[in-house]
């Protein structure tokens, strides 16, 4: 059973996609799982012959449950059978993680929260979007920690972090971001931004070139003037799961995906004391009558800075085509995925963001 | 942050934050700082269970002891929230009622239609209700349906800890008189609940599970009992769907009705006595508006027309169980 | 203020208003129910005037009164509209409640008036609760509450007066002593009839005055006013009261002792005693009076002209006005 | 015991008790401390009165009526006590009388006393109620208990004294001489209007009657009193602090205050319970009988024994006149001396007892 995010210790197994027997290549999708945050299928770490499907479909397990068995022919079913018998779920540092799995830190632009993952290899920052929190990167963080040094956090007004905000707007929140490099000491890293995130990040590159390694845009605000204005408005504006789901089904293109502890996650986020009025002044900051207020295609092009673009094809809030608004930048549009292409395509996402990173 | 908290650190958390953002909040009852006036030390119960400990060292005389005097203290509770203050009157136990109701029913509920709209209550009442504490019949009632029963009044009862932390703050800045009902038998149950002040609205029922069989309709710790119910149906292939209410008064009515139009059965469960109760209530309107949607009879499970029993040996059986609930269902499911 | 009186001529006149406008309110509505033009029961405090205006000339609108189901005349000493009073009685939209509360329910917070109220004794609580707030908020006005002989027998009487002696409320409880309970005499009703002995029992002074004598009513409240405001904590104030009327409007008033009422109407009349003081002394004369009591008649007769051409409530005003937000 | 005052008594003597419910009831509850004796209080009081006329062979009593719960509680006690056995106390009859709650109450009963033939009338009271009383009394001797607020003129003695004294003077013939007293009063005369005060007339500036009790000395004018000692409360301790007189000289004193900033004399004096003010003084000296005194202010109002009564005005010249002998008190203390010499309550046997020492015996 894999481990999708900090806070996952279970996952129910909801069905095989492939029979025992199955000639497994990695990246195929072998399972569906879903966790009490979301469900997705499951696409293969390693290639190898499905040899035995371990856990059944509809039961609960923990991380790190053995679900199936890969193995060449040659090996013999008394030998899985022992196998089987003999595993154990591994301990794993749950416990310890379960304490370390986030820290806060205290910068000039307030309390920030924030997840620290993987020990060697280049800082990589990743900054979440509009109304989202670093939990936004639960498919990413882990496999982008096993070459990098990653941070994720929750920027001003998102989160747990502080819900005030010094000066909302992209630049505000752009300050934010050097605010938080320099509390946790990163003189420069990767940025990874998710939507407004890429705004932020890219803002940052221009004001901080020197700060900044290589920019990876994901359904970027900030690349044109175009944005759906009824996500933006239903969002602020929705008070109810009845009126804030269909809003969130704008983000992805598998609907499946928005279940209700989805929701019921986001209206406990919306309803902290704070969080209505940063929403709004963001909002009417940013986007006032669903038009963007900062456009830096033209900026970030002059920076000449490795940069990557992806969008999910089936985007309902920013046009997949605002990836073609900046020249010189690698881009990759991702079929069967929408606004929140990182969670919907994660792999393919992370294979795409260490390409850019590790260059 | 969010980090677990016990439904009664929730509450105490929730009167600390208001008290310290609202100089008009004070908060009054029997014994809610404990010992005042007494050789001994001061804030020496924080309430009888303790729920507002710690309080006093901090917002001092804006907590107030008062003596064992309902009428008076209730009442002037009510008069103090048409002057000025938000106050958080602490009716020990919702049994006490009887000794103070006409304030409760007579002034603050119609104070405002009385007077044309003109007037402002917004007082709520901490009450503990519920059966399992070993309490016995006066100390023990489930008495919500009277007091939805009454124009004006607001009732809340909270299943959790995070929600008695949002519907406590809601139910604070409401300018409605507020009947805030705490099981008592909860007061320790953990959830997470985020450090910061945030608040749920009132009329929102609250899925705590889906399913596409049944429907389960509660509130308070018979949430919890259902929870478990569902656990129980679900090995059979039972799939059913919870609804915790939160709020009496108003009712998430439209929710229930939704869930019901989309499993076809209902299970009313209700800790309070059956004539009248919430679960009657329930029941009464889903038929009238979801009967096309019904596949069977909705069932109810509450508590026996009897007075709680004192005896565990009685008691446990006075409450109504997983089993019950899981039968009711059953039966909704028999074809 | 002169030497004479504690008070001046502006104010001699102005509680002379008031006790006349409380009068001939209720007089009227005394015929006007009799003839069947109001709906439900009036209770009237004609022959009391004396004691709401002696008191109610100290108030202001900080300083918040509970009052009790005899309450029009408090209602009017508290500065209440009339033709809002008149519209109320009279069931109509442009009531003081919108027609929701009536005679019973009448209510001003704007100007510290709580409302009339239907039980009995329910007035003490929330009136100690106005006091509280006036305590925390620091604000310098008072709580009052009014009870008759009859409601202090009620527990929330007394718990009160134990509250604002442990807290030391600025609240002051008056209680309207006119002989009955109702129908019910004092003498049968209350086991020692001195509520200032109930008072003392709290630890709380109390003072018994004339109530039919406007001065002694105004020296006495006054000081238990005073002494509530600067911090001397709750006082009670006995007023022995004559009630002209009926427990309720169709009262026969049979349990009343022979020529009982003329000998108030005749001797014990308030506003007879108040002209004679002042006009003897010379401080006012009689012309004055006389007009004030013309402007009052006209006054009395346009609210209640204005009461019988205004509109009844809307069948859509049924329900709103329950709660702030639902 | 069997009393024997009654043995020698052929007449059947009725003793008339007046009980004022409402004094002690005024604003110097409120700014002054003052006492609150209360209703269950007076009415334990009038019980223990009659226990002790009872006891010394008093059969009946006539009492008035009040409306303020000392009837109720008297009641009540006569009632319990009678299921209870005991023949402790009198038969008592209330006066068929209307109730005003006011100090009327307290004259028309006095007077219909004197009418029914009362030998003697106890009063519970202030000076407010004592002087009701004597306005209405005539020559019927009275005995007080204090009850009320200022009580210059009557002392507090147990009740159950009272009534044993009253009894014997009613009962023993020979008793009268030694046990009635002689008292002065004040009598003030203003536009044809009498009215009397036992202790003392006040004059204030103020016109207004208000709540009746003087609680403050602002616009004190003049002062007159028919005794003044220095160890009361009230007004008359003002006079009395000055130049004391008792209750037996045949003069009384007069006092001219002076509310200027810089009076010829300050005085500080307890004029109710808990207030005691610097009064600035002009003058006193010697009332003497029978000398009607003019007042001096044009307009004002009176005070009589402690309660603004009436007001005055220009051309109304009121005049104070001292008269002694004016009416009876009983000395309860002559009487109880008196009954012990004469062994009025020794029992049947006491005859024959030769005390070590023999009484002094002047009868």
């Amino acid at each position: 059973m894999p481990k999708w995010g900090l806070s996952m210790s279970e996952g129910i197994l909801v069905d095989w996609l492939v029979d025992e027997g199955t000639e497994i290549s990695v990246g195929d999708e072998i399972m569906e799982v879903e966790t009490d945050k979301i469900a997705s299928a499951v696409e293969a770490a390693d290639a190898g012959l499905l040899r035995r499907r371990v856990g059944e479909a509809g039961e609960v397990y923990p991380v790190r449950a053995l679900l199936g068995v890969l193995a060449p022919a040659s090996v013999g079913d008394a030998e899985i059978d022992a196998f089987i018998e003999a595993y154990e779920v591994p301990e794993g540092e749950d416990e310890g993680e379960a304490e370390a799995q986030y820290e806060f830190a205290d910068t000039v632009a307030g309390r920030l929260r924030y997840a620290r993952r993987g020990g060697d290899g280049p800082a990589v920052v990743l900054i979440h979007g509009f109304g989202g929190d670093l939990d936004n990167w639960l498919f990413n963080i882990d496999a982008l920690a096993q070459q990098a040094r990653v941070y994720a956090f929750d920027l001003p007004g998102h989160g747990q972090s502080t819900k005030s905000l010094e000066e909302a707007s992209i630049a505000g929140l752009a300050g934010a971001l050097g605010a938080f490099l320099d509390a946790v000491d990163v003189g420069s890293a990767h940025l990874v931004g998710h939507s407004m995130g890429a705004a932020v990040a890219a803002s940052f590159a221009g004001d901080s070139p020197g700060r900044v390694d290589s920019l990876s845009l994901i359904s970027a605000a900030g690349l044109g003037e175009e944005i759906n204005a009824d996500y933006i408005d239903g969002f602020v504006s929705a008070q109810s799961r009845r009126e804030l789901k269909p809003v969130l089904l704008h983000l992805f293109a598998d609907s499946s995906l928005v279940n209700r502890s989805l929701v019921d996650d986001l209206l406990k986020y919306k309803r902290i004391d704070g969080v209505q009025e940063a929403l709004q002044q963001l909002a009417a900051n940013l986007f006032p009558g669903g038009v963007q207020q900062t456009v830096l295609a033209e900026k970030i092009a002059a920076l000449g800075k490795p940069t990557l673009v992806v969008w999910g094809a089936e985007d309902q809030v920013i046009p997949a085509a605002h990836a073609h608004n900046l020249p010189g930048a690698t881009v990759e549009i991702i079929d069967g995925a929408g606004h929140m292409v990182q969670m919907e395509q994660a792999s393919r996402v992370n294979e795409l963001l260490l390409g850019n990173i590790l260059g | 942050m969010a980090r677990k908290l016990s439904m009664k650190d929730a509450i105490n958390e929730a009167l600390d934050q208001e008290m310290s953002r609202d100089p008009t909040v004070i908060v009054m009852g029997e014994d809610i700082v404990g010992g005042s006036g007494s050789p001994g030390e001061n804030d020496a119960w924080g309430g009888v269970l303790g729920v507002t400990k710690g309080l006093y060292a901090k917002h001092g005389d804006r907590l107030m002891d008062t003596p064992l005097s309902e009428s008076a203290y209730i009442g002037a509770a009510i008069g103090a929230s048409t002057c000025g203050l938000r106050p958080v009157a602490e009716l020990m136990f919702l049994d006490f009622m009887g000794v103070c109701f006409d304030q409760i029913f007579n002034q603050a509920a119609k104070f405002r239609y009385m007077f044309g709209g003109k007037a402002e209550t917004p007082v709520t009442i901490r009450a503990m209700v519920g059966a399992g504490f070993r309490a016995a019949a006066q100390h023990s009632q489930m008495l919500t349906p009277i007091f939805t029963h009454i124009p004006g009044l607001k009732v809340v009862c909270a299943s959790n800890a995070y929600d008695a932390k949002g519907l406590l703050i809601q139910s604070i800045r409401d300018n409605d008189p507020v009947i805030f009902c705490e099981h008592k038998n909860l007061y320790g149950h953990e959830t997470d609940v985020p450090e910061e002040s945030y608040t749920i609205p009132f009329a929102e029922a609250n899925i705590v599970r889906e399913g596409g069989d049944a429907t389960i309709v509660g509130y308070g710790l018979i949430v919890h009992r259902a929870q478990e119910a569902a656990d129980t149906l679900a090995k059979e292939g039972i799939d059913c769907e919870i609804v915790d209410l939160r709020t009496l008064s108003p009712i998430d009515i439209d929710s229930v009705v939704e869930s019901v139009e989309n499993t076809g059965r209902l299970v009313c469960v209700d800790e309070a006595n059956p004539r009248c109760s919430i679960a009657a209530d329930i029941t009464a309107t889903v038929s009238q508006q979801a009967f096309g949607a019904l596949k069977a009879a909705p069932q109810l499970v509450t508590a026996p027309h009897t007075p709680v029993p004192f005896s565990p040996a009685l008691e446990d059986i006075y409450i109504p169980s997983a089993a019950s609930i899981a039968d009711a269902v059953r039966k909704t499911m028999a074809p | 203020m002169n030497d004479v009186f504690p008070l001046g001529k502006e104010d001699l006149l102005k509680a002379y208003r008031t006790m006349k406008t409380i009068r001939e309110f209720e007089e009227r509505l005394h015929v006007d129910f009799g003839r069947g033009d109001i709906p439900g029961f009036v209770h009237l405090y004609a022959g009391e005037e004396a004691a709401a205006t002696g008191i109610m000339m100290h108030l202001n609108d900080k300083d918040r009164i509970a009052s009790t189901h005899r309450g029009h005349g408090h209602c009017i000493a508290k500065g209440v509209d009339i033709n809002a009073m008149m519209g109320e009685i009279y069931g109509k939209s442009t009531g003081a409640c919108h027609g929701k509360g009536g005679s019973m329910h009448i209510a001003d917070l704007s100007k510290g008036m709580m409302g009339a109220n239907g039980i009995l004794g329910a007035g003490s609580p929330l009136a100690c609760g106005a006091a509280l707030a006036a305590q925390k908020l620091g604000h310098g006005g008072i709580g009052m509450s009014f009870t008759g002989d009859g409601a202090s027998n009620q527990g929330t009487f007394l718990e009160s007066l134990n509250l604002a002696a442990i807290w030391n409320l600025p609240m002051v409880f008056v209680v309207e002593n006119n002989g009955y309970a109702e129908s019910t005499s004092v003498d049968y009703a209350t086991a020692v009839d001195s509520y200032v002995d109930r008072a003392a029992g709290f630890g709380v002074p109390g003072v018994t005055v004339d109530g039919t004598d406007f001065f002694a009513v105004h020296e006495a409240a006054g000081e238990v006013i005073r002494r509530a405001r600067e911090g001397g904590g709750p006082s009670l104030l006995e007023c022995k009261m004559i009630r002209f009327f009926g427990h309720f409007e169709g009262d026969a008033q049979t349990y009343r002792a022979e020529g009982e009422t003329e000998d108030n109407r005749s001797n014990r009349d308030c506003l007879k005693q108040f002209r004679a003081r002042v006009t003897e002394a010379g401080v006012i004369d009689a012309g004055a009076l006389d007009a004030i009591d013309g402007e009052v008649m006209a006054a009395i007769d346009n609210a209640v002209e204005q009461a019988i051409a205004a509109p009844l409530p809307g069948a859509a005003d049924l329900t709103t006005d329950v709660y702030v937000s639902y | 015991m069997r009393a024997r005052g009654p043995a020698v008594s052929t007449a059947k003597p009725v003793v008339g008790i007046i009980a004022n419910p409402v004094s002690a009831r005024d604003i110097r509850r409120i700014v002054a401390y003052a006492g609150n004796m209360q209703i269950t209080d007076r009415a334990n009081i009038v019980l223990r009165l009659l226990a002790g006329l009872g006891a010394v062979g008093i059969e009946r009593v006539l009492v008035m009526p009040e409306n303020s719960g000392i009837r109720q509680h008297v009641v009540r006690g006569l009632e319990r006590s009678g299921n209870l056995g005991e023949a402790r106390f009198p038969k008592v009859e209330y006066l068929d009388m209307a109730v005003t709650t006011s100090t009327g109450d307290s004259v028309a009963a006095a007077r219909r006393m004197r009418e029914a033939g009362v030998a003697a009338i106890i009063v519970l009271g202030g000076d407010g109620t004592h002087r009701a009383v004597v306005s209405a009394c005539g020559d019927i001797p009275i005995a007080g208990v204090s009850t009320g607020t200022n009580n210059a003129f009557p002392r507090f003695q147990e009740p159950t004294t009272v009534g044993m004294a009253v009894g014997l003077a009613v009962t023993d013939p020979e008793l009268g001489e030694v046990a009635f007293r002689g008292n002065k009063l004040l009598e003030v005369e203003v536009a044809g209007r009498r009215e009397i005060a036992l202790v003392d007339v006040a004059v204030v500036a103020e016109r207004y009657i208000g709540a009746r009790a003087l609680w403050h000395t602002r616009n004190f004018q003049e002062l007159f009193v028919t005794f003044a000692e220095a160890e009361v409360i009230g007004m008359s301790v003002i006079a009395g602090l000055l130049d004391p007189v008792d209750r037996a000289t045949p003069e009384g004193r007069h006092v001219r205050f002076d509310n200027s900033d810089d009076p010829a004399c300050r005085l500080r004096a307890p004029i109710a319970p808990g207030v005691v003010e610097t009064i600035g003084i002009e003058s006193w000296g010697a009332l003497l009988p029978d000398t009607p005194c003019p007042v001096g202010p044009e307009q004002g109002s009176i005070a009589f024994d402690g309660e603004r009564e009436l007001s005055f005005s220009t051309g109304d010249h009121p005049t104070v006149t001292l008269r002694t002998d004016a009416f009876r008190t009983i000395d309860v203390s002559a009487c109880m001396h008196y009954g012990a010499r004469k062994r009025l309550l020794h029992g049947e046997r006491a005859e024959h007892i030769t005390p070590a020492t023999q009484p002094e015996d002047s009868a």
